[in-house]
């Protein structure tokens, strides 16, 4: 299975890059599932605190991902 | 009763910003501008950066107008946030709301603002003369 | 820290009023204008009209902004009354706020318009087509 | 005792004065009788609503007047 994930602010400057797409996930894989993926790739990202948005919407931790879900961790906003 | 939201890269023109958005219904009409403060937590700021998630940004603003449609009995709601640098003393974000009356016009702008500092995936940087910072982060 | 009121007979220019009230140390204005709507109680409105016992106004405006003071952490604040014929869609008020952070802003702006209507000695005539009448006099 | 009497809204319509000299008011003459006084002159004032303010400051109906003062009726505000 494969996701794209969006990384946003300090998230992105950590991994250097703003999209990543993760492939090979297995079937059963959830948002932790592939957000510990990316801390293999990135250890810097280790408890750094972030919601979850799947398609747009915040989901919870163990939401299932789909084929093609886009996934984007999102750092405390400080718009306004 | 429109409700408008834009994202922008340019100054955020108050005139603009308010025109057209009052009708002779409206016996009230409230703006709010965030700008950009020279003192964040004691140290000095050069300028503002901003980034966004769009297509979020623009769901959540829209259940957000929707919502305060719903609380508010108010007329026309504009709002702007700027995106990329924002230099010291210039606007982040305006709102304007135009509300047959003034509790209905504060207290939704009031609302859209509270809502957007909470729930909206916008991000600032606060740039120092030595360093900068993702504010929220705590890094 | 200025606090200024002012009186006028002539429209008010919402960038005059808003001109030069905010400075670099505020991350925050909010603005308030109440217009002349062209409905009230279900009645069609002409004009409406503004009178004003003006010393004790002045007495009465300064005890408000110096009470705001008190209770909001506030940059300058600009007051501007009406006063005379104002016609359908002008603004009767307008009420400007900088502040370090929006909740200051925005709360000194409506306790700020809350006490006018509550306490200054101003006195709106609404003029139908068919007559007139002094609000709140319940004539 | 003489006092300057300031009315406004429909105090002054029904009055046709905005500005009226209470003279010969007795020496313990209170806001209440000034507006007893007014009230023969113009009985269409009885039982309108007002506040009374003297030299700016409100007062509550029995304050004494002294001579010279500005006393104001205030009917229900409707400023903003």
């Amino acid at each position: 299975m494969r996701v794209r994930i969006r990384l946003f602010a300090g998230w992105r400057d950590r991994l250097g890059e703003e999209e990543v797409l993760l492939e090979g996930l297995p079937p059963d894989a959830t948002v932790e599932s592939a957000r510990a993926r990316l801390e293999e790739r990135c250890p810097a990202l280790r408890g750094l605190p972030a919601a979850v948005a799947v398609n747009l919407v915040q989901v919870p931790p163990d939401r299932p991902l789909r084929e093609g879900d886009e996934v984007a961790f999102l750092p405390p906003v400080s718009g306004g | 009763m429109s409700a408008s939201f834009a994202l922008a890269a340019d100054p955020i023109d108050p005139v603009a910003l308010v025109e057209g958005v009052r009708t002779d219904e409206d016996g009230a009409l409230a703006t709010f501008l965030g700008t950009a403060r020279v003192v964040s937590r004691g140290r000095r700021v050069v300028r503002l950066e901003y980034e966004a998630y769009e297509p979020m940004v623009r769901a959540e603003m829209d259940r957000i107008l929707a919502e305060t449609r719903e609380r508010f009995h108010v007329g026309a709601i504009r709002v702007v946030h700027r995106l990329g640098v924002v230099p010291i003393g210039e606007a982040s974000v305006g709102i304007v709301v135009a509300a047959p009356h003034r509790a209905d016009a504060l207290g939704a702008c009031r609302h859209v603002i509270d809502r957007i500092k909470e729930r909206v995936p916008i991000w600032k940087k606060e740039v120092f003369e030595d360093g900068s910072e993702w504010v929220g982060e705590g890094a």
